[in-house]
């Protein structure tokens, strides 16, 4: 790719949109785990003939769509206890083997939302240090820290306004340099060791986004 | 001992839990989590007990009653905060059960570490957040990690699809989550199961807990029989 | 028991009587680990109502006896690759979960073989520490701080008359204060934290042994 | 990736073995050792091989055939003296060979901390033995435990009994053995399996080895096909 495509021709991404770049960047057969809530829809925007193979903390491999109707097992859960259903090829193993898979690194990609994400590639997303919020981590320090690649989708910017990509994160962490992508609706990033890049933009120009955020962005580069 | 006592009375099958007892709850949301045991144990009066489990509680029954009675002193989980955890929500807004928030690969490789003689392990997730402050810490190999120690339980209460009669185990899709790592790491591991089969009738190789960490078994399918 | 047992209108014990003692010795619905060699004999005498199950560390619970004729099947062996047969309510596992049942103090019994053994519970039985020795060590060090208690069976005397009860071991050691009591054919012991204390004497008191051994001696007290 | 290469020729399937490599070689004896895969590995040419494995050969096939024709520096492994070790037994008296002798529960564990991403752990098992000997000891809760290292692999030859096309395993008996362990702990996890089956005709409940960890699978009901 030759330099940074910034599109404004067009308004910012849908969510679906996000889910199905996201979908389009995860290599066929990879073994891969859609956190709870946004990243889940990238499901949908996975050809059936891409070989990849879902895994839930919650002990799988090979997890299919959302039951529905007589489907519905209670015994069959993905991770935000949600009912789903099994593809052949599955397979079954408790927590602490899928939790070795995960940090073990033999997971491909893991896709996760996020309160923020430093240029760097630190993660926040499990705890907003509001003094009256009660914590909850779940499995996502262990997917932060496991997956060969971690990909987080989010919104730009918060509901008041404030940039989630940033310079240092404010909120408690989840992991460090951990996050090799960031895609949100107004464009996509690489972070990593030499900071943030912008991959494509999406109604908004890179020289604007450098307005709006304190965090040093890169072009990228032929 | 392979002396496993099969009960179709919940009550006698938890009768052991002592006051202040660390017990191991399994199940994921209510995914292999053992409603009838708990149940009994609420009954059976054991109060300022630790519990450690995946999440604190869904809705109104479950973990979610044991919190509600008052029984449980201090909770250790990975994820309490559920948009169905209004029982342990209040409990903790009101100060009334200390809370020890632990990331879910860490508790069940803990818990593990409990059951396979490991003193402690190094683990690398956590690094650099609140929840390994006060951790000693090691870079090996160029990678940081951090030192985390096993978790034991005095009594695991998990579900499970079949048992036989020597209590090797089966469990049924993502209903099997903590149940075997719990089961290695409890002094006194009590499991409900669907159906008692007959000692033989399990595949060998298909057996996910052997009867070696199981001690009380109850068959919900003679105890359904009672209440029929 | 009112005091040590001397047996002095007798010889010494055979294999097969020292067998047939350990096995008396293991409490019913033990799971208990038999080692290589002499330790295999205690499963000729293990009662078939006893409910005792039988370990083997390359992975299985509820080994059967050793197989013949047309039951020899290559995939099912012993730790001294033997083949043998599988029992109802048997189960397989791989080498890790094998040991971390070991490691993790769920066997009731192990019973080993021992070059030395000090009246402590200190265990030599890998390496005789002769200089073109090739050491080997399998899973005795497991086993010896494994199971809740460790049997050993050995002859007392070395062939070249050298007592193989001592003070403290000279062999390399597999294991620290970990075994609680030792079988031989002219007598059997209990050893740990208070010392060697004789439990039954076969064609033989006491008294000479303490001459023969150099290590304290008690005798069992009401 | 899930992209598992099924193989009917096992040249093909250990053609990537590089010079200088560690190779896990599992099999407790001759039980799931993957003798045709070594055969193949010995024709590749592959040399100055770490060979990770439970014996040092058995008899003058498998293991002790590679050992044999000259082509491992140094061999990590519990129990190499056996009655029918004699190609160690000869290369190992004539210095020809170096010997790492590790406990068979720490060999299995270090190699299942490095399938599971731990640094390092504490272990009971040695303490106070010569294979203890220059490493970091600490006491824990009143226990004395050593501190030990994972055992990375760059390639794993192991032996199951059947594979589905995405490299889900089942084994059979005590063959099982190191084969799911090392598995998860080499970079590229090669399998000897006597019939591969449709996806989806393995039990998801029964499979031991998912197919994340599996690379290559060589068909030896093909392989037996050609020959014939």
């Amino acid at each position: 790719m030759s330099g940074t495509l910034e599109h404004l021709d067009r308004g910012p991404l849908s969510k679906d949109e996000i889910a199905a770049m996201i979908a389009r960047d995860i290599p066929d057969g990879s073994y891969v785990n859609l956190g709870i809530g946004q990243p889940t829809l990238v499901a949908d925007h996975l050809d059936a003939d891409s070989g990849v193979v879902l895994h839930t903390e919650n002990g799988m491999l090979g997890m299919g769509p959302a039951a529905t109707g007589d489907d519905v097992d209670p015994d069959l859960t993905n991770a935000g206890k949600i009912p789903v259903t099994e593809l052949a090829g599955a397979s079954y193993f408790h927590q602490a083997d899928s939790f070795a898979m995960m940090r073990g690194g033999h997971l491909d990609v893991c896709v996760l939302g996020a309160f923020q994400v430093s240029g760097g590639g630190d993660l926040a997303n499990w705890h907003t240090g509001a003094p009256d919020a009660i914590p909850a981590v779940g499995g996502a320090m262990d997917l932060a820290i496991g997956a060969k690649e971690v990909f987080v989708v989010m919104s730009l910017f918060a509901k008041d306004g404030t940039a989630k990509l940033v310079r240092a994160c404010t909120y408690p962490l989840t992991g460090l340099a951990c996050v090799s992508r960031v895609y949100t609706e107004h464009a996509t990033f690489v972070v990593g060791p030499d900071g943030a890049t912008v991959v494509e933009t999406f109604g908004i120009g890179v020289d604007e986004l450098r307005g709006r955020l304190d965090v040093d962005l890169h072009r990228l580069t032929t | 001992m392979s002396t496993v006592t099969i009960h179709d009375d919940a009550d006698a099958a938890v009768a052991s839990v002592a006051d202040g007892a660390t017990v191991l709850v399994g199940g994921f949301g209510m995914a292999g989590m053992p409603v009838t045991l708990i149940d009994a144990l609420i009954r059976q009066g054991a109060t300022d007990l630790t519990v450690v489990s995946n999440n604190a509680g869904n809705g109104d029954t479950g973990l979610a009653a044991l919190l509600s009675a008052g029984r449980v002193r201090r909770i250790v989980c990975s994820f309490p905060r559920q948009k169905d955890s209004w029982v342990f929500d209040g409990l903790y807004r009101d100060g009334r059960i200390e809370l020890d928030v632990v990331p879910q690969g860490n508790l069940a490789e803990r818990m593990r570490a409990a059951g396979a003689g490991i003193g402690a392990f190094f683990s690398p997730t956590g690094v650099g957040t609140p929840l390994a402050e006060g951790k000693e810490t090691r870079t090996i190999d160029g990678r940081d990690y951090v030192l985390e120690m096993p978790i034991r339980g005095d009594v695991a209460l998990i579900g499970a699809h079949r048992s036989d009669r020597l209590g090797n185990l089966v469990y049924r899709r993502t209903a099997r989550n903590f149940g075997p790592v719990m089961a290695t790491a409890a002094a006194t591991t009590i499991v409900e199961v669907r159906e008692v089969v007959p000692t033989g009738a399990l595949d060998p190789e298909s057996v996910v807990t052997p009867g070696i960490y199981v001690d009380h078994v109850l068959d919900l399918s003679a105890l359904e029989g009672d209440v029929a």
